[in-house]
């Protein structure tokens, strides 16, 4: 029999004011299974505690219910009370009769009506509570960080340091990402390579950081603490362990007009290469697909056509025979860096995005975006860092800078504020006007938004110290005149029409998610906005961990994000794991599913509509361990405790501990009103 | 409520009287049980049903009613859909309800006194089985509930009028004009029917409505009407003993002597376990009891209707279920009805009315499984070797 | 010290609807409690059952209030993409789209039942639900139909309705 | 009829199977018939009587069918949507069964009958009208004639159902309440569901007791109700539920109502292909929503 104890709290005047406490006592005191009723003052001061665990002791309370407010107020605080008393801390629970009550009523005998049932709900309901433990599972203190920009090198030094092991995933054959291939950097201008060069080399020579580069995320099992994490190693075709990095594999290839992706397209590469002169590590790679040996493969030729890589490698690391390789790790917690790329406005778009056919992007050599103009201005960039358009190698005496392109633009798939353009906009007329100081730099902008440390100042020094000429207003066409590329703009502030003869344009295109986050995404369990952004946990209060538990997310995989932030949020998850392996066990709240395996039939509807994937398949034996048929198993470590499941179940063989259908049907009950 | 046949008297009613006597009683406020036959098609149903959109006689369900009105009777029909047994073993009732202040409980009885009421035109087969199931309502445990609305109501049977291919009573022990467990027998003759009373129920009938009733003493017309009566009831005997004639005793040994024998070991393959057979026997008695909740600390006992062809219903809180498919539970239905029951209280728990076979869309045959056990009862054992030479 | 005359309940003349209401516990019920922290005064006819999540709430809940006498129901959870975990409300979502279908065709009027998405941040929309579906199933008077449903038993008496409900007796 | 016994017999007869379930004649029209013996197959028919859904019997807590050993099946379109669907509820392997399909042009409504009867409007089963599956692809034999399209009955069942859409809340509630409140709890409906395979039903668990297990109006509308959801986006429309139920509650109307409401709302007609995700288990982001405020 229950003996359930009702604390009901005046909370000062707030409750006391509109519910008539001492009526509710009265009220619950006859109420089958209470053993104790009283109201008091300030339940949550530290009286109002003591006389909730005193009364547990001296009246032997089964469960406590304190008549309240809202359970996201101080239902901890009354459970650490009763765990102090010796009561299990999940037979308490919280009736709130203040924000639910007491404060969205005037009259009082309605309100006193109304809290009498809610408590009376409540007790119901603890009368089926039953004393839960937490959770123990075991953590593999080791990480994986997926992708190596800025956020995923900064987040494995952080868990590094932090003495933990971590495995660095890298899809290019370098770390470093988009940040490597800044010239400089806002709102100090202070030079990208330089800052970050060094944080790679110390990634690389880290004693507990792994690094896979030219691989990628094969799959990934387990859960929190728990994962099993397959990462392919594509082929290389060098042996990472016997190259030097000496680059004569470089020299000796024929193949050398392909475009160079660090570069852009800018400047071209060879077909056996490092990125870029700091790439870490710094082996090559060997591009298949643009290699004469393999082209010639292709074709299906008897013999090969080159190899001279191989003939001039003194090291004998080039090895044309190199297959894809599959390596398993044992992973507690995994932190998600992909990045982003920018929006490729050409004609040809994925589902969902149009393009700005009317940009000429793609169509006019002088219409680049803003990652090509970093590399034009970047010292050791295809110009050397002098400002020179791609079609004739000229200086162009002005520029056009259009804000937005493809950002806050629903009509064009992308709603969103890439955040960081109207920096890096002005940025580049500064930098643009640094270099050429006759040149003109005209920006088109919607509105400037330089929220941050130092960037209103930085953007406002584009304009009022550098000159840079800022019209509010779109650009309706870009096209070739001749020499001159042609733009045609609306000035919103003069209503006029603005035709400018450029002789280069700069277009700041969206950020986007890189291909492929979706496919990653779904083998993590983690969802995606519609945009392909990985989605947070909370959009506030849970920015860098995602609905899986154990996978955490930093930088612009998420959203937008510029250098800064994707630091900042490198180094939370980087606390975050930390924190993950701060203990042999982790422990959870026992708020998860628990299978009936003598009433499932093993149909696995709750396993397709469970969203984080918590829930296999397992096969039931007889007591002479013969397999007699399979039935579902919810893996409590990956459990959050949404009880859709539950719903779902046609014969309710699967339960919520801490909303178990009793408790619910109890509650349902205590609001009979027969009577 | 056995049948006393010296005491037999016998009298005629007319077709009007009789219904004027209905009406008499529906009068004088008691409850009158009788075949009614009710339009399928009667709005709002008529939509559920296919059959109210053919041309051609409109169909109706059978079904024993509480009349409301005397022209509501009809004598004319065959079995009703359920048995009689719902008026004394109702598919759920109370048995108790209970109140919790605090830490007490109080506990409210049902009564179990019932207000006199008549039953017209029972069908032999279901008074038969009333007087079956009395045994074990009476046995270690006197059923208050099923005693008193038996006590309660008078049964006026009916010789029945229309036999099908399903019907077997003959084969179990009774027949159609069978007056068991009934308290008078009407057969249908000329103008009205003829009435013997068997019991003090009956009689007290006849005596209280007696401007109702001729006695049918040696007049030439009673004669004939007697002729008639003893014709047709002989004759729907002789089409129920064509359906089947099986030998009880020797069924009933052979059934408790090969318990495991392949024959009554693989009766339920075909059985989907619906129980429909339950809910329409007559004879089926077996009820679950639930305790339902109305609010917190109050509720109400229940029993209601189970059935053994359940799944449930033999499943022990252990997990463990003796009769854990559904060929023990097939066989668990014959075994009782033909050699459990028969063994301990000396009846056949079934009367032969053909309802379970029926109304099975599966295609159980009674008729037929009583036909398959009677040719092996019958049947000389197989010769074991050693054995002593049989019938020699 | 309190006024006890006071505590007579509901109007004794009037009908007041008694709606049973089942929310999540992420959007929902703390869009409730933002209500009550904003002082948002409301009918005071409804009485909250917490859940974790709208994909928690089975139809057997709403069917089983409706039983024990309330006279209409609310299913509110979080707006669809706000789930707090992820898809519970897409769930939700289809599980009470053909709930609320089926009821209507069995003859319910889906007026008493309410469904709604309630975030966190809309206490003022959380009381407009509350006051509409109160003036809703007001209009539409207690819900005899369901109630006469209950079991007549002999010599268990039949349950009070409603109008002999009594608080703090 | 000689197609089917004969691939009957040669499946029994080279051990592909143990069982072969099909329907044969009895005293009282056409019924299941469990065939183990090759001589048996001649027992095998199918005709317009052949109505009982034989996948009832693949149901994996029939142990009684299941020690048979290995089946083979006679089944109708709508019968092999039965059979995806326990595919789709992983309660069977495919490997597991033969299954033999039979081209079928539409059955009796009322089929206990000594001999078939050819079809009409009077007579067909009103759930064959407009039948999507007279050519059952899951099957591993399909055998007979191509049929035509079954006659349209008197009255569809969508028809039945549009008229009570037509009628007023409190008629409809009337019309309901009293169907189920002729319900004695049997449970036939769910026993020869060939989807209902639950273990334990909800309705047998008492801790809660969310269904009230005596068949009073309140406790069977709530049985009734939940019985036709559990089978939302799952019923496939044999018919079995109504014509086991002895006291004749329209349960087809209630089923054919939720494959509308499903069909409607998310486009979803059940099939023989269980690859076909289920509606209630599955979601769009875009799903209609106009009753939610």
């Amino acid at each position: 029999m229950s003996r359930v104890g009702v604390f009901v709290c005046h909370c000062g005047e707030n409750i006391a004011r509109t519910v008539d406490c001492e009526a509710v006592v009265e009220a619950l005191k006859d109420h089958p299974g209470v053993a104790f009723a009283e109201d008091y003052k300030y339940m949550c001061s530290d009286p109002g505690q003591q006389l909730v665990k005193k009364a547990i002791e001296e009246n032997d309370l089964t469960g406590v219910v304190v008549a309240a407010c809202s359970p996201h107020m101080h239902e901890k605080t009354f459970r650490r009370a009763c765990d102090q008393a010796g009561l299990n801390q999940y037979m308490c629970e919280m009736a709130n009769v203040r924000e639910h009550c007491s404060w969205i009523h005037e009259d009082r005998g309605e309100a006193t009506a109304k809290a009498i049932d809610i408590t009376r709900t409540i007790v119901e309901k603890v009368k089926h509570n039953k004393p839960l433990e937490s959770i123990r599972i075991p953590v593999t203190k080791r990480a994986l960080v997926i992708g190596g920009g800025i956020a995923g090198i900064q987040a494995a030094l952080d868990i590094a340091d932090g003495g933990h092991e971590v495995v660095l995933v890298e899809k290019e054959a370098s770390i470093g990402g988009h940040m490597s291939q800044l010239s400089e950097t806002f709102p100090t201008l202070d030079c990208s390579q330089c800052i970050l060069t060094p944080r790679m080399v110390e990634a690389y020579q880290h004693p507990n950081i792994k690094l896979h580069t030219w691989s990628e995320v094969e799959k990934v099992d387990g859960y929190i603490g728990n994962f099993n994490v397959t990462i392919r190693k594509k082929a290389r075709s060098v042996n990472e362990d016997l190259c030097n990095g000496c680059g004569d594999c470089q020299a000796a290839c024929p193949a050398k007009r392909i475009p160079s992706e660090f570069e852009a397209g800018l400047g071209k590469r060879t077909a056996i290469y490092v990125p870029f002169p700091q790439a870490v590590p710094n082996i090559p790679v060997l591009d298949r697909q643009n290699c004469t040996l393999f082209k010639g493969r292709r074709k299906g030729l008897a013999k090969d056509v080159c190899g001279k890589c191989q003939e001039v490698c003194l090291k004998g690391a080039v090895d044309y025979d190199t297959e894809d390789t599959f390596i398993e790790e044992e992973i507690g917690a995994i932190v998600v860096a992909t990045g982003f790329q920018l929006y490729n406005i050409g004609r040809e778009q994925p589902e969902g995005l149009k393009g700005y056919g009317e940009y000429g992007y793609g169509e006019v050599p002088d219409v680049i975006d803003g990652l090509q103009f970093e590399r034009l201005a970047s010292a050791s960039g295809p110009t050397d860092g002098a400002i020179l358009r791609p079609s004739d190698g000229k200086e162009p005496k002005t520029v056009v800078f259009v804000h937005c392109v493809g950002s806050r633009d629903p009509e064009k798939g992308i709603s969103y504020c890439s955040k960081i353009c109207c920096m890096y906009n002005a940025k580049h007329a500064m930098l643009y006007k640094h270099k050429v100081h006759d040149g003109r730099a005209v920006a088109f902008y919607m509105d400037i938004r330089a929220g941050g440390k130092g960037y209103d100042e930085f953007s406002r020094r584009a304009i009022e110290e550098d000159g840079a000429e800022y019209i509010r207003g779109r650009v309706s066409r870009i096209f070739r005149d001749g020499d001159v590329v042609k733009v045609w703009g609306y000035d919103t502030l003069s209503g006029e029409q603005v035709v400018i003869d450029a002789d280069m344009v700069v277009l700041a295109t969206a950020m986007r998610p890189q291909d492929g986050v979706r496919e990653l995404a779904q083998k993590l369990s983690v969802s995606t906005d519609e945009h392909g952004f990985i989605n947070e946990a909370h959009p506030k209060l849970r920015p860098v961990e995602t609905n899986t538990a154990g996978v955490f997310v930093a930088g612009a995989c998420q959203a937008p994000r510029d250098i800064p932030e994707a630091v900042a949020m490198a180094s939370a998850t980087g606390a975050k794991v930390m924190s993950l392996f701060s203990a042999d066990e982790l422990e959870r709240e026992p708020a998860v599913a628990i299978v009936n395996e003598n009433t499932c039939i093993g149909c696995m509807n709750c396993a397709k509509v469970c969203a984080y994937g918590a829930i296999e398949q397992r096969e039931i034996c007889t007591v002479d361990g013969h397999v007699c048929g399979h039935v579902a198993y919810v893996n409590p470590g990956v459990c959050q405790g949404c009880g859709t499941c539950q719903a779902v179940c046609l014969s309710k063989s699967v339960e919520l501990q801490t909303f178990t259908d009793e408790q619910i049907f109890s509650e349902i009950n205590a609001l009979c009103y027969w009577e | 409520m056995t049948n006393a046949a010296p005491t037999r008297e016998t009298y005629f009613i007319s077709d009007d009287d009789l219904r004027a006597l209905t009406a008499e009683l529906l009068g004088a406020g008691t409850e009158v049980i009788a075949p009614v036959a009710v339009d399928v098609c009667a709005s709002p149903s008529a939509i559920a049903s296919s059959a109210c959109l053919r041309p051609g006689v409109a169909p109706v369900d059978i079904e024993y009613r509480a009349l409301a009105d005397a022209a509501e009777l009809d004598l004319s029909r065959g079995l009703p859909v359920l048995s009689l047994k719902q008026y004394f073993l109702p598919e759920h009732e109370a048995l108790c309800s209970w109140r919790q202040h605090g830490t007490e409980v109080e506990i409210e009885a049902v009564p179990t006194e019932f207000a006199p009421r008549v039953v017209l035109a029972a069908k032999p087969c279901d008074s038969a089985a009333l007087a079956v199931v009395d045994k074990v309502m009476n046995w270690d445990y006197q059923d208050e509930l099923w005693n008193g609305r038996r006590e309660a109501t008078t049964i006026v049977n009916l010789a029945c009028p229309v036999v099908d291919e399903s019907c077997f009573c003959t084969a179990v022990g009774t027949a159609p004009d069978d007056a068991k467990g009934a308290d008078a027998l009407l057969t249908p003759v000329e103008g009205g029917y003829l009435m013997e009373a068997t019991t003090d129920k009956g009689r007290a009938l006849v005596e209280a409505h007696g401007a109702r009733f001729t006695a049918e003493t040696g007049a030439s017309g009673a004669e004939q009407r007697g002729r008639q009566a003893a014709e047709e009831r002989a004759a729907a005997r002789v089409r129920v003993v064509a359906n089947l004639e099986i030998d009880a005793e020797s069924v009933r040994d052979w059934i408790d002597t090969h318990f495991e024998d392949p024959l009554l070991a693989a009766l339920g393959v075909r059985c989907n376990g619906c129980g429909a057979c339950s809910s329409v026997c007559p004879t089926c008695h077996c009820f679950d009891i639930v305790d339902e909740e109305e609010g917190i600390g109050k509720g109400t006992r229940r029993r209601c209707w189970d059935t053994c062809q359940a799944p449930t219903f033999t499943l022990h809180a252990s997990g463990h279920n003796p009769r854990d498919s559904q060929n023990p539970r097939y066989r668990q239905r014959i075994n009782h009805k033909f050699s459990i029951y028969p063994l301990k209280f000396g009846e056949v728990l079934c009367t032969g009315c053909g309802r379970c076979t029926r109304v099975c869309h599966a295609g159980q045959d009674l008729v037929e499984i009583l036909q398959a056990i009677d040719i092996a009862a019958r049947r000389p054992e197989p010769v074991v070797v050693g054995a002593e030479p049989a019938g020699s | 010290m309190s006024d006890a005359t006071d505590t007579s309940g509901a109007a004794a003349d009037g009908f007041e609807p008694r709606v049973t209401a089942f929310v999540c516990n992420w959007c929902t019920y703390t869009g409730a409690d933002l209500a009550g922290t904003s002082r948002l005064h409301m009918a005071s006819n409804v009485r909250i059952i917490r859940l974790p999540c709208t994909g928690r709430i089975d139809p057997l809940f709403i069917i089983k209030a409706f039983e024990r006498g309330a006279d209409g129901v609310i299913v509110s959870g979080c707006h669809p993409a706000d789930c707090h975990y992820t898809t519970g409300n897409y769930h939700a979502r289809r599980r009470f789209a053909v709930f609320h279908d089926l009821m209507e065709f069995i003859g319910v009027d889906p007026r008493r039942m309410t469904f709604s998405w309630v975030s966190a941040s809309e206490g003022a929309k959380w009381r407009d639900v509350v006051n509409e579906a109160v003036t809703n199933v007001r209009t539409l008077g207690p819900f005899e139909a369901y109630r006469a449903l209950a079991p007549k038993d002999a010599g268990v008496a039949a349950p009070a309705g409603p109008s002999a409900e009594a608080e703090a007796s | 009829m000689n197609e089917l016994r004969e691939v009957a017999r040669t499946l029994l007869t080279d051990g592909t199977v143990r069982v072969i379930i099909g329907w044969e004649d009895a005293r009282r029209g056409a019924r299941p018939v469990f065939v183990t013996d090759p001589a048996g197959a001649d027992k095998l028919i199918f005709d317009t009587r052949c109505v009982h859904n034989l996948v009832t019997y693949l149901n994996p807590r029939r142990d009684n069918v299941a020690e048979l050993g290995k089946i083979g099946l006679v089944v109708k379109g709508c019968d092999a949507k039965a059979v995806a669907g326990l595919l789709r509820e992983a309660q069977l392997t495919r490997d597991d069964i033969v299954l033999i399909g039979v081209r079928c042009g539409g059955v009796l409504e009322e089929a206990e009958l000594p001999e078939a009867a050819p079809l009409s409007p009077e007579n067909v089963a009103p759930r064959c009208y407009g039948c999507d599956n007279r050519e059952p692809e899951l099957v591993d034999h399909l055998l007979g004639e191509s049929q035509p399209e079954p006659p349209r009955p008197v009255m569809t069942i969508d028809e039945r159902v549009a008229a009570l859409d037509g009628q007023a809340l409190e008629e409809r509630w009337a019309f309901w309440t009293e169907q189920f409140s002729k319900c004695v709890r049997c449970y036939a409906c769910r026993q020869v569901c060939p989807l209902c395979v639950c273990e334990r039903c909800v309705v047998e668990k008492s801790r809660p007791q969310w269904i009230e297990a005596s068949p009073h109006p309140r406790g069977n509308l709530s049985w009734n109700i939940t019985r036709a959801l559990h089978l939302a986006g799952r019923c496939v429309d044999c018919g079995e539920c109504e014509r086991f139920c002895p006291v004749g509650i329209p349960l087809s109307l209630v089923n054919r109502k939720l494959q509308q409401i499903v069909g409607e709302r998310y486009g979803y007609t059940v099939s023989d292909d269980p690859e076909t995700p289920a509606p209630i288990g599955d979601y769009r982001l875009d799903d209609k929503q106009e009753f939610i405020k």
